[in-house]
C-alpha cells in the first residue's frame, strides 16, 4: 500500500515538475498554457494523494477551469501567440536561473542536512478503529462562517474589487471605443508601431501617444 | 498516505515547483509567461499549505484548506486583474514583453 | 537663570536680534514665493531693495535701543540678549546680543545690502536666485556679527560663504572659477583650526566644571574675570585640559605655548578673511572676478568679518599670545598695508577692480595695525592710546566699508556703459559725464583717507594709538597713504581726465537712481568725518574696556 | 565787537556755504550767479574778519559767552588757568631774545609765547578712551590778521576770476572750488587743534588738486595734479605722524598753554629733554615731522618740484592757492607750531633756517633764467616762502608772519597782474591762429615773455599796478616787500648769522634782478609777438571731431567748446581790453602792496610795531645798516637787469644775455638743476620697480606657493594612486568622480524592468537566508 502510494506520489511529482518546467522553458506559449493546465491537474491529483478532495476539485474548477482558459483568452488578444524564433526569456535569464536555483538550494540543503528522520506522523491509537471522517466540505463551510468569517468577507470584497477593476483597466478609453479601427488602419498602426521600434529601441510611452 | 509519504518530501516538491515558477516568473519575456510562472508559485504555496495542514495539524484540520480557498481566490483576482493589465500595456505600447517596458529605467 | 550683570536683556522684553535675522530670511521666502507666483523679475528687483529697508529699519531701532556708555564688570555690556539653551547635551545655547563692537558693523551690513541689491539690477540671468542670495548673504553676516554662541558664530561664519561662492561661481567674470573655489578653499582651509581649537576649548572647559561654548564667558576667563561657575584665566584651564591629556610631557610645561597655538589657530582663520598679507592672494582674483554686488558685499562686509573675528575671539581669549605675538602682526600689517598701495599701484594700466581690490588690502592692513596696537607690550602706551586705535580700528573698518562699496558700485556702472574694466581702455570721460566724475572723485578720495572724510579719521586714530605701541611700523605704514594715493589718482586719471576717448563720445552720466544709491553713502562718510562721534561714541566703551587687560604685562 | 567774535565761525562757514550752493543748486547753471553768490559771500566774509581783526586789536575777548577786555579776561582766568601767567610775563618781559642779539634758539631762551586767544570754543568731538577730542576755533591776534590777509585776497581774486574765467565753460565749478578752497584755508588758521589744522590743510590740498587739474583734458594739466597731491602728500604723511607723536606726548592736540595742551611750558620742557628715538629729542623728532609738512606745503628744497608745475592751473589758481594762502600755510604753521620747534634748544630750527635759506637761494636762481611769466613768478615765490622760513628759522617770528602777510597781497597782485597780461596777449591774431592748431600750446607761447614787449602803453592799468607789485617784491623802501624782508635780513644779520645772512642777500639781489629781467621784457621795448617763438608740444592733443568742426566757425563758436582752456578771450574787440572787474581786484591789491608794510614800520611812532604789539610780540627796531644793505642791494639787483635786459630782445627769437655770457650755467638755470628728471630716474623709477616687484611677488610667489601647495597635494594623491588604487583619495575631485563613477555603475541596475528588481529581492531573500542559516545560526 505504501508502495503504491509511493509510486504514485513519484509520478504525480514528475508531473506536476514536469510540466511546471515546460510552462517557463515553452518556446510558444499557448503551448506553455496548455503545460500549465497540465501541472495544474498534477497538483489536483496531490491534493487528492492528500486528501483534501474538495481542494482538488477547486483547483479543478477555478485554475483549469477559469484562470488557465483566461490565460488563454488573454494570448489571443495579445496576439503574439507564436513566438517562435522569438527570444522567450530575458536576456538575463541566467540570473534568474541562478536565483532559483539558488533558493532551492537554500532550501533544500538544510532539509536535506538537518533531518531526523522523516517526519511520518505516528499512526493513531486506534490504527485499525473505522477511520476518521476526512475532513470535507462541510468543516471547510463551518470554517467559513464562524472561525474565518471575517476573511470571508473579506475575501469577497476583494473578488469584487478585482472584478470591477480587471474592467476599469481592460476597458478602451471611451473616445477609442467610440471607434472602430478598420483593418487597414491598425495595419497602418502595427506598421508605424513597428517602424518606430526599429528606430528607436526601447519604444517610450509618449512616442507613441504622440503619434496618434 | 501520510505513513507513506514523509512531509518533507511534499514540501520539497513544493520548493521545487515554486522556484521553477519564480524562475518562469523572472525570466519569461512574456507578460502572459510571468503570470504562468506566478501562477505555478500560487500553487506551490497551496501545495505546502494543505500538506502541512495535513500532516501536522490537528483533526478537522481545515484551517489549511482554509488558506487554500483564500489564495485561490486571491490569485483568480490576481489573474483577472493581471491580464487586464497585460491587455491595457499591450494597447498602449504595442507590446506584452515585459522588458520593454521599462519606464522606471534610471 | 542667575543673569551676569554684563548681559542685559531687550528693555522692552522684544527679541529685535532675532526679528532682525528674520526679516532678511523672510525676504528670501518672499522671493521663493514671487518665483513660485511667476512674478516678473522687476517685481523682485524692486521687492527685494524695498525689502532690505525692513532690516534697515529694525537696525536702527535697535541702534535706538542701545546704551553706547554701558560697561560693566570690566567690559562693555552686552545688550538686547537673547540666551536660550538650544542643545543640552553639549551647552549650546542660541545667543544673541550686540555690543559696541558688533553693532557699528551691523549698521554696516544693513546700509550696504540694499547698496548691492540696486547694483544687481542689472542682472538679467536668474535674477531671482541672485537677489535670494543677496538676502541669505545678509542674513549669515548679521548672524555673524549677533551670534555670541561659537556654536552659532562658525555656523553663520561658514555658512556666509556659500551665498558668496555661488554669486561669484555663477554670475562673475570669465575667470569665477578659478577665484570662487580659491576664495571659498582659502577659508575653509583656515577655519579649520579654528574648530579644532574650541572642540579643545569646550573639553578644558568642560573639565574646569563650566562647559561653554559662550564668547562671552569665554572672552571673560581669557582676560581673568571673574566668570560664575568656574575660577582660574581660561590659560590655567587650558593648561590643566592639557595637562591632564599628557600632552605637556612632550611639548613641555609652558602655559604660553598652549595659548599660542590657541592664538594661531584663531589668527590664521581671521587673518585670511581680513586678507592679511600672506594669505591676501584670493582676495584681488575674487573681487575682480565676483558680479558688483558680491564684490560691494565681499569688500564692505565680509572682510569686516575677520577683524570682528579677531577683537570678538583673539583679543580676549588668548590676551598674553596676542600680546607676544603683536610685533608679528604689526610685521605683518606693514607689509599688506606696503603690498596693497604698490599692488595697487602696479594694476593702474589693468583691471579696474584688481585696483580697487589691492587699496582694501591696504586699508585693512591698518586695520590688522590697529589690532597688533592694541595688543602690543605697554611700553608707554596709556589705555586710551589703546582705545583710540580700536576706535580707529572700528572707524576705518565702517568708513571702508562704505566707500569701497561705493567704489565698487561706481566701477561697475561704468562697467554697463562701456562693457570694460581696462583702464587703458577709457579716459576723459569727465567731459561727457561729469556728475559721474564728480561722485567718483569724491568717493575715492573718501577712500584714500581725505580728511573730512570718514576714512582719515580711522586713518588718524589707528596712527595715533599704533605710534604709542609700534612706532617703527606705523611709519613706515604711511608709505601705504602715499602709494595708494598715487595709485588712486592714476586710476581717476586714466578714466575721467585728459582728452575724450573717441569710443565714449556718448557715453550716459550717472543716472538719478544710481547717483541717489550713492549720495546717502557720502554724506555718510562726510558726516562720520565731519563728526565721527556716532560710531566712535558706540564702540568706544566697549573697546575700552576690552584694552585694559593689555596694559599689564601678560606672559 | 561781540557779534565778530562770537560769530567768527561763520567766516569760513559763509564760503562753504557757497561752494555747496553753487554745487548742489541750480546756480550752477548760471556763470554769472555763481560767481556773484561766491563774491558777495566772500564779501561777507571779508567785512567779518577785518570786523574780528578790530575787535582783537581792542583787546576783546570772549570769556563764557561775554565779551570782556583780554587784560581782565587774563585776570579772571588767573585762577583757573596757568597760561595766565605766561602771557602776563610775555608781555612785561622784555627777555625775548629774538630781537636783540644773540641767536636766541641756540640760547634757548625758549619764552616765546603766543598772545592770549581772543576767543576759544570747542565741542567734543570723539571719544578716545577715558579722555575726549574737543575741536572748535581758537582766535588769537595773528590768526585774526590771517584772516582778514586770507579773505581780503581771495574776494579780490574771486573778483578777478570773474572776468578772467568769463570764457570758460565750467566757471561755476571754477568758483565752488575756489570757495571750498578758502573755507578750508580759513577753518585752518582758525582751527584750535592741529588735528583741525590738518584736515583743513588736507582739503585745500584736494582744492589744489582739484584746481591745477581744472582744465582736465591736458595731460600737462593732470600730470601736475597728481604731481602736486602726491609731492605734498609725503610730506603731510610726515607731519600726520608729527601730529601722532606729539599726541602720544603730550596727550593733545590743542593749542594753548593750559595743562594737557601742547604749549604747555611743562609739556615742552619735558618734550625737550626727554629723547625718543635715535637719541633725538621729542621736541626736535616731533619739531621735524610738522617741518615735513610745511616743506611739502609751501615747496621747500626737496619737495619744490610741485610748484612751478602747479602754474598748469588758471592764473587765478595761481595767485590765490600758490602764491597767497595756501603755501604760506607751511609758514604759518611753523609759526603755529614755534614753541614745540623751539623746544630742543635750536635743533630743529637750524634744519628749518638751513633749508630755507638755501631754497630762498635756490629758486631765485632757477628764476633769473625763465621764460615763462607765471614760473617765474612761481619761483619766485619758492625764493620768498624760502625767506619766510629762514625768518621763522632764526626765531624772527613776526618778521616771518609779517613778510606772510605782505607777500601775500604783492605776489597775488603780480600773479593776478601776469593773468591780464596772459589774457591779452592770448587775444592778439597771433595766439589765435596758433590756438587753432594746438592749445595748450598756444598758451604756453602766449606765457613766454620773451614773445612780449612794449605792454606799456597797451595795458596801463595793468602796467601800472604790476609796477607797483614789481617793486614791493624787489624790496624799494616804501613798498611792503622792504619792510618785511628787511625785517628778516636784520634777524639774520643781529644774530649774527652770517652765512644765512648773506645768502638771503644774494636772493634779494637775484630777486631784484630777475624781476626786472621780467619787467623789462614785459612792459618795454617793442612788441615781439608778431613772430613768436612758438612752445613746440611735446604731447599734442589728439584732435577731435568736435573741435575740428569747431575750426570752420568764427571764434564765436570756438568759446562754446567743451576743451576747455581758461585763458580764451570772450571778447571780440580790440586786443589788449582790460576787464573791470579784474582791474578793480588789481586796484585793490595794489593798495594793499603800497601800504601793508606801514602795518608793522620799525619805528616807534603811533602806529609803528603795530602788528608787534598786536602779536604781544618784542618790537624789533629798525636797523640801518641792514636796511641800508637791502635798498643798496635792491637797487643794485634793478640797476643789473635793467642794464643787461635794457637792449636785449630787439625779436622774440635772440638769445638771452646771460646765455650768451655763461651758456652752460644758464641752460642748466633754465632746467631747473635737472631736478624732476632726477626724481624722475630715482623715486619715480623706484616706485614702478617696487609696484611690479609686489605685484611679481603676489603672483609668481605667493600665489605660486598657493599653487604648488596645489600641485603637492596633487602629486601626494598621485602617489597614493600608484600605490594603492583603493586610498585614490584625491582631493573632493577624486572624491566626486568617484561617487559619480560608482553612480554610474550602480545605475545599470536600475533597469526598469520588474523582473530585473524582482531577482534582486529574491537574490536578496536567497542571502539572507544564508546569513541567517549558516553565519547567524
Amino acid at each position: 500500500m505504501a508502495t503504491v502510494v509511493q509510486i504514485v506520489f513519484g509520478l504525480i511529482a514528475a508531473l506536476i515538475v514536469g510540466a511546471a518546467v515546460m510552462v517557463v522553458t515553452a518556446r510558444n506559449v499557448i503551448h506553455a498554457a496548455l503545460w500549465l493546465i497540465a501541472s495544474f491537474f498534477g497538483v489536483a491529483a496531490l491534493y487528492m494523494l492528500l486528501e483534501a478532495e474538495f481542494i482538488a476539485v477547486v483547483q479543478i474548477l477555478v485554475y483549469v477551469g477559469a484562470i488557465a482558459i483566461l490565460i488563454l483568452f488573454a494570448i489571443m488578444l495579445t496576439r503574439q501567440v507564436t513566438g517562435e524564433g522569438v527570444r522567450q526569456l530575458t536576456e538575463r535569464w541566467w540570473v534568474s536561473l541562478l536565483v532559483a536555483v539558488s533558493l532551492f538550494a537554500a532550501v533544500l540543503v538544510p532539509t536535506l542536512l538537518n533531518h531526523k528522520g522523516w517526519n511520518l506522523p505516528a499512526l493513531p491509537a486506534t490504527a485499525n478503529a473505522t477511520p476518521e471522517l476526512l475532513s470535507g466540505p462541510a468543516e471547510l463551510g463551518r470554517g467559513f462562517v464562524y472561525e474565518f468569517l471575517l476573511q470571508f468577507q473579506v475575501a469577497g470584497v476583494l473578488l469584487t474589487v478585482a472584478l470591477i477593476g480587471a474592467i476599469v483597466i481592460a476597458f478602451e478609453e471611451r473616445s477609442r471605443r467610440r471607434r472602430v479601427l478598420t483593418l487597414a488602419e491598425e495595419h497602418a498602426l502595427n506598421q508605424d508601431a513597428a517602424r518606430r521600434q526599429t528606430a528607436e529601441p526601447g519604444l517610450k510611452i509618449t512616442a507613441v501617444t504622440d503619434g496618434e | 498516505m501520510t505513513q507513506a509519504i514523509p512531509l518533507e518530501a511534499v514540501l520539497v516538491l513544493a520548493a521545487a515547483l515554486f522556484c521553477i515558477g519564480l524562475f518562469g516568473a523572472l525570466s519569461r519575456r512574456n507578460m502572459v509567461g510571468v503570470l504562468m510562472g506566478v501562477e505555478l508559485m500560487l500553487n506551490a504555496v497551496n501545495i505546502n499549505m494543505v500538506a502541512i495542514g495535513r500532516y501536522l495539524e490537528p483533526y478537522p484540520y481545515v484551517a489549511g484548506q482554509t488558506f487554500t480557498i483564500f489564495i485561490i481566490t486571491v490569485a483568480a483576482a490576481e489573474a483577472a486583474v493581471g491580464l487586464a493589465m497585460i491587455i491595457a500595456i499591450y494597447r498602449t505600447w504595442l507590446t506584452s514583453n515585459v522588458d520593454s517596458v521599462d519606464s522606471l529605467k534610471g | 537663570m542667575n543673569v551676569p550683570s554684563y548681559l542685559a536683556f531687550s528693555p522692552d522684553g522684544v527679541p529685535w536680534l532675532t526679528l532682525l535675522l528674520l526679516s532678511t530670511l523672510a525676504g528670501v521666502l518672499l522671493v521663493g514665493l514671487a518665483g513660485w507666483l511667476r512674478l516678473p523679475d522687476r517685481v523682485v528687483r524692486l521687492g527685494v531693495t524695498a525689502w532690505m529697508g525692513v532690516p534697515l529699519a529694525l537696525a536702527a531701532v535697535i541702534w535706538s535701543r542701545f546704551n553706547p556708555g554701558a560697561t560693566a564688570a570690566g567690559q562693555g555690556t552686552v545688550q538686547l540678549v537673547e540666551l536660550i539653551p538650544w542643545i543640552k547635551a553639549i551647552h549650546v545655547d542660541y545667543f544673541l546680543g550686540v555690543d559696541g563692537l558688533s553693532l557699528p558693523l551691523i549698521l554696516l551690513t544693513v546700509v550696504m545690502a540694499p547698496v548691492a541689491a540696486i547694483a544687481s539690477w542689472g542682472v538679467t540671468d536668474r535674477p531671482k536666485a541672485h537677489f535670494a542670495l543677496l538676502l541669505v548673504l545678509e542674513a549669515a553676516m548679521l548672524g555673524y556679527f549677533m551670534a555670541l554662541d561659537f556654536f552659532f558664530f562658525f555656523i553663520f561664519w561658514e555658512f556666509s560663504l556659500v551665498p558668496a561662492f555661488f554669486l561669484i561661481q555663477s554670475w562673475g567674470r570669465k575667470n569665477r572659477r578659478y577665484a570662487a573655489f580659491k576664495f571659498f578653499i582659502y577659508t575653509m582651509a583656515g577655519s579649520i583650526g579654528l574648530l579644532l581649537l574650541f572642540q579643545v576649548l569646550y573639553l578644558a572647559t568642560r573639565q574646569a566644571g563650566l562647559p561653554t561654548w559662550n564668547l562671552i564667558d569665554l572672552g571673560r576667563l581669557g582676560r581673568s574675570l571673574p566668570v560664575e561657575g568656574v575660577t582660574g584665566s581660561l590659560r590655567d584651564i587650558l593648561f590643566a585640559y592639557m595637562e591632564k591629556v599628557g600632552i605637556t610631557q612632550t611639548l613641555g610645561r609652558f602655559p604660553l605655548l598652549y595659548t599660542s597655538i590657541a592664538f594661531w589657530a584663531i589668527f590664521v582663520a581671521f587673518a585670511i578673511k581680513l586678507a592679511v598679507w600672506p594669505f591676501h592672494t584670493w582676495l584681488p582674483d575674487a573681487y575682480a572676478e565676483a558680479p558688483t554686488a558680491g564684490s560691494i558685499l565681499l569688500s564692505a562686509v565680509m572682510s569686516k568679518m575677520g577683524a570682528y573675528g579677531m577683537l570678538r575671539i583673539m583679543l580676549p581669549l588668548v590676551p598674553d599670545a596676542a600680546q607676544y605675538f603683536a610685533p608679528v602682526l604689526g610685521g605683518l600689517a606693514l607689509v599688506g598695508i606696503t603690498a596693497g598701495a604698490f599692488g595697487a599701484l602696479a594694476n593702474t594700466g589693468g583691471d579696474i577692480k584688481r585696483l580697487i581690490g589691492y587699496t582694501s588690502i591696504n586699508h585693512m592692513g591698518y586695520v590688522m595695525l590697529a589690532i597688533a596696537a592694541v595688543a602690543a607690550l605697554p611700553d608707554g602706551a596709556t589705555q586710551d592710546s589703546r582705545a583710540s586705535a580700536l576706535n580707529g580700528a572700528m572707524m576705518q573698518m565702517v568708513a571702508h566699508g562704505l566707500s569701497t562699496g561705493a567704489l565698487f558700485f561706481l566701477a561697475g556702472a561704468l562697467y554697463t556703459r562701456t562693457k570694460s574694466w581696462e583702464l587703458m581702455d577709457f579716459g576723459g570721460l569727465r567731459v561727457a559725464a561729469p556728475t559721474f566724475a564728480g561722485v567718483m572723485g569724491a568717493v575715492m578720495f573718501a577712500n584714500l583717507g581725505l580728511p573730512g572724510m570718514a576714512g582719515f579719521v580711522g586713518e588718524f586714530f589707528i596712527f595715533r594709538g599704533a605710534w604709542a605701541t609700534l612706532p617703527l611700523f606705523t611709519n613706515l605704514a604711511v608709505i601705504g597713504l602715499i602709494v595708494t594715493a598715487l595709485a588712486l589718482l592714476l586710476m581717476y586719471q586714466r578714466i575721467f581726465l585728459g582728452p575724450l576717448n573717441e569710443d565714449w563720445q556718448k557715453i550716459a552720466d550717472l543716472r538719478p537712481s544710481e547717483l541717489w544709491t550713492i549720495m546717502p553713502l557720502l554724506a555718510l562718510l562726510l558726516a562720520l568725518g565731519v563728526y565721527p562721534m556716532p560710531i566712535l561714541s558706540l564702540a568706544n566703551a566697549t573697546a575700552t574696556q576690552l584694552v585694559a587687560v593689555f596694559q599689564h604685562v601678560l606672559s | 565787537m561781540a557779534f565778530f567774535l562770537t560769530y567768527a565761525w561763520l567766516i569760513p562757514a559763509l564760503p562753504l556755504l557757497g561752494c555747496a550752493l553753487i554745487t548742489f543748486t541750480p546756480l550752477r547753471r548760471s556763470k554769472l550767479a555763481s560767481g556773484w553768490t561766491a563774491i558777495a559771500l566772500m564779501l561777507c566774509a571779508t567785512v567779518l574778519a577785518v570786523g574780528l581783526l578790530a575787535a582783537t586789536a581792542q583787546g576783546l575777548a570772549l570769556r563764557d559767552g561775554q565779551v570782556v577786555p583780554l587784560a581782565a579776561a587774563a585776570g579772571h582766568g588767573e585762577a583757573t588757568a596757568p597760561a595766565t601767567g605766561e602771557g602776563h610775563g610775555e608781555a612785561t618781559t622784555p627777555a625775548t631774545g629774538e630781537g636783540h642779539g644773540e641767536a636766541a634758539p641756540a640760547e634757548g631762551h625758549g619764552t616765546f609765547a603766543f598772545p592770549e586767544p581772543n576767543v576759544v570754543q570747542r565741542f567734543a568731538w570723539a571719544p578716545i578712551g577715558e579722555s575726549v577730542f574737543a575741536m572748535g576755533v581758537y582766535i588769537d591776534t595773528p590768526v585774526a590778521a590771517m584772516l582778514a590777509m586770507v579773505t581780503i585776497t581771495a574776494t579780490c581774486i574771486h573778483l578777478f576770476s570773474l572776468g578772467y574765467m568769463a570764457a570758460n565753460p565750467r566757471q561755476s565749478r571754477f568758483f565752488s572750488f575756489i570757495s571750498l578752497f578758502t573755507a578750508a584755508m580759513l577753518l585752518m588758521t582758525m582751527a584750535d587743534n592741529l588735528l583741525l589744522f590738518f584736515m583743513a590743510w588736507e582739503v585745500m590740498g584736494l582744492c589744489s588738486y582739484l584746481l591745477i587739474g581744472f582744465l582736465f583734458e591736458r595731460p600737462q594739466a593732470y600730470r601736475a595734479a597728481v604731481k602736486a597731491f602726491i609731492t605734498t602728500r609725503i610730506g603731510d604723511v610726515l607731519m600726520l605722524l608729527g601730529l601722532v607723536y606729539l599726541y602720544t606726548q603730550a596727550g593733545s592736540l590743542a593749542f594753548g598753554t593750559g595743562a594737557g595742551e601742547i604749549f604747555n611750558p611743562e609739556l615742552l620742557k619735558r618734550l625737550g629733554s626727554e629723547s625718543g628715538f635715535f637719541g633725538v629729542s621729542h621736541a626736535t623728532g616731533i619739531g621735524l615731522l610738522l617741518f615735513a609738512g610745511t616743506v611739502g606745503k609751501s615747496a621747500q628744497f626737496p619737495l619744490h618740484v610741485w610748484l612751478p608745475d602747479a602754474m598748469e592751473g588758471p592764473t587765478p589758481v595761481s595767485a590765490l592757492i600758490h602764491a597767497a594762502t595756501m603755501v604760506s600755510a607751511g609758514v604759518f604753521l611753523i609759526a603755529r607750531t614755534f614753541p614745540i620747534l623751539q623746544a630742543d634748544n635750536g635743533t630743529t630750527l637750524a634744519a628749518v633756517t638751513l633749508i630755507g635759506a638755501f631754497t630762498a637761494l635756490f629758486a631765485a636762481t632757477i628764476a633769473v633764467a625763465q621764460y615763462d611769466i607765471k614760473r617765474i613768478l612761481a619761483y619766485s615765490t619758492l625764493s620768498q616762502l624760502g625767506f619766510m622760513v629762514a625768518a621763522i628759522g632764526l626765531g624772527g617770528w613776526v618778521a616771518g608772519m609779517f613778510h606772510l602777510l605782505t607777500h601775500a597781497f604783492f605776489k597775488a597782485l603780480l600773479f593776478l597782474g601776469s593773468g591780464s597780461i596772459i589774457h591779452g596777449m592770448e587775444a592778439t591774431p597771433q595766439m589765435k591762429a596758433l590756438h587753432h592748431q594746438d592749445e595748450y600750446a598756444a598758451q604756453q607761447t602766449a606765457q613766454d615773455i620773451r614773445n612780449m614787449g612794449g605792454l606799456r602803453t597797451r595795458m596801463p592799468w595793468t602796467f601800472w599796478t604790476y609796477t607797483l607789485g614789481y617793486l614791493a617784491l624787489a624790496g624799494i623802501v616804501p613798498f611792503a616787500g622792504f619792510w618785511s624782508k628787511d625785517e628778516i635780513l636784520a634777524h639774520a644779520f643781529v644774530g649774527a648769522n652770517w652765512v644765512v645772512f648773506g645768502v638771503l642777500t644774494l636772493a634779494a639781489f637775484l630777486t631784484a634782478f630777475y624781476m626786472t629781467r621780467q619787467w623789462r621784457l614785459v612792459f618795454f621795448g617793442e612788441f615781439r609777438g608778431g613772430q613768436p617763438v612758438v612752445f613746440q608740444n611735446p604731447e599734442p592733443a589728439p584732435r577731435t571731431a568736435h573741435h575740428s568742426h569747431a575750426d570752420h566757425h568764427t571764434h564765436h563758436d570756438d568759446h562754446h567748446d567743451t576743451h576747455g582752456h581758461d585763458d580764451h578771450h570772450s571778447n571780440t574787440g580790440p586786443n589788449w581790453q582790460e576787464h573791470p572787474s579784474m582791474i578793480a581786484a588789481l586796484v585793490v591789491l595794489a593798495s594793499f602792496a603800497v601800504t601793508a608794510g606801514f602795518f608793522n614800520l620799525p619805528f616807534a611812532i603811533p602806529g609803528g610795531h603795530w602788528l608787534s604789539s598786536l602779536w604781544r610780540q618784542e618790537a624789533a627796531p629798525l636797523n640801518f645798516i641792514v636796511a641800508g644793505v637791502s635798498l643798496l642791494v635792491a637797487l643794485g639787483g634793478i640797476a643789473a637787469g635793467w642794464s643787461l635786459y635794457g637792449g636785449a630782445f630787439a625779436g622774440a627769437h635772440d638769445t638771452d644775455p646771460l646765455n650768451r655770457q655763461a651758456p652752460a650755467l644758464f641752460r642748466l638755470l633754465n632746467e631747473k638743476y635737472r631736478i624732476d628728471e632726477l626724481y624722475a630716474a630715482s623715486f619715480g623709477r623706484l616706485t614702478a620697480i617696487l609696484a611690479l616687484a609686489w605685484a611679481w611677488m603676489d603672483h609668481a610667489i605667493l600665489d605660486g606657493v598657493v599653487n604648488s601647495i596645489g600641485r603637492l597635494t596633487l602629486f601626494i594623491g598621485q602617489l597614493n594612486f600608484i600605490v594603492d588604487d583603493t586610498l585614490l583619495n584625491d582631493g573632493p575631485d577624486a572624491l566626486a568622480s568617484g561617487t559619480l563613477a560608482t553612480g554610474k555603475r550602480t545605475r545599470r541596475l536600475q533597469t526598469g524592468k520588474a523582473q530585473d528588481y524582482l531577482s534582486y529581492v529574491f537574490g536578496g531573500a536567497v542571502i539572507l537566508a544564508l546569513v541567517y542559516l549558516y553565519v547567524l545560526k
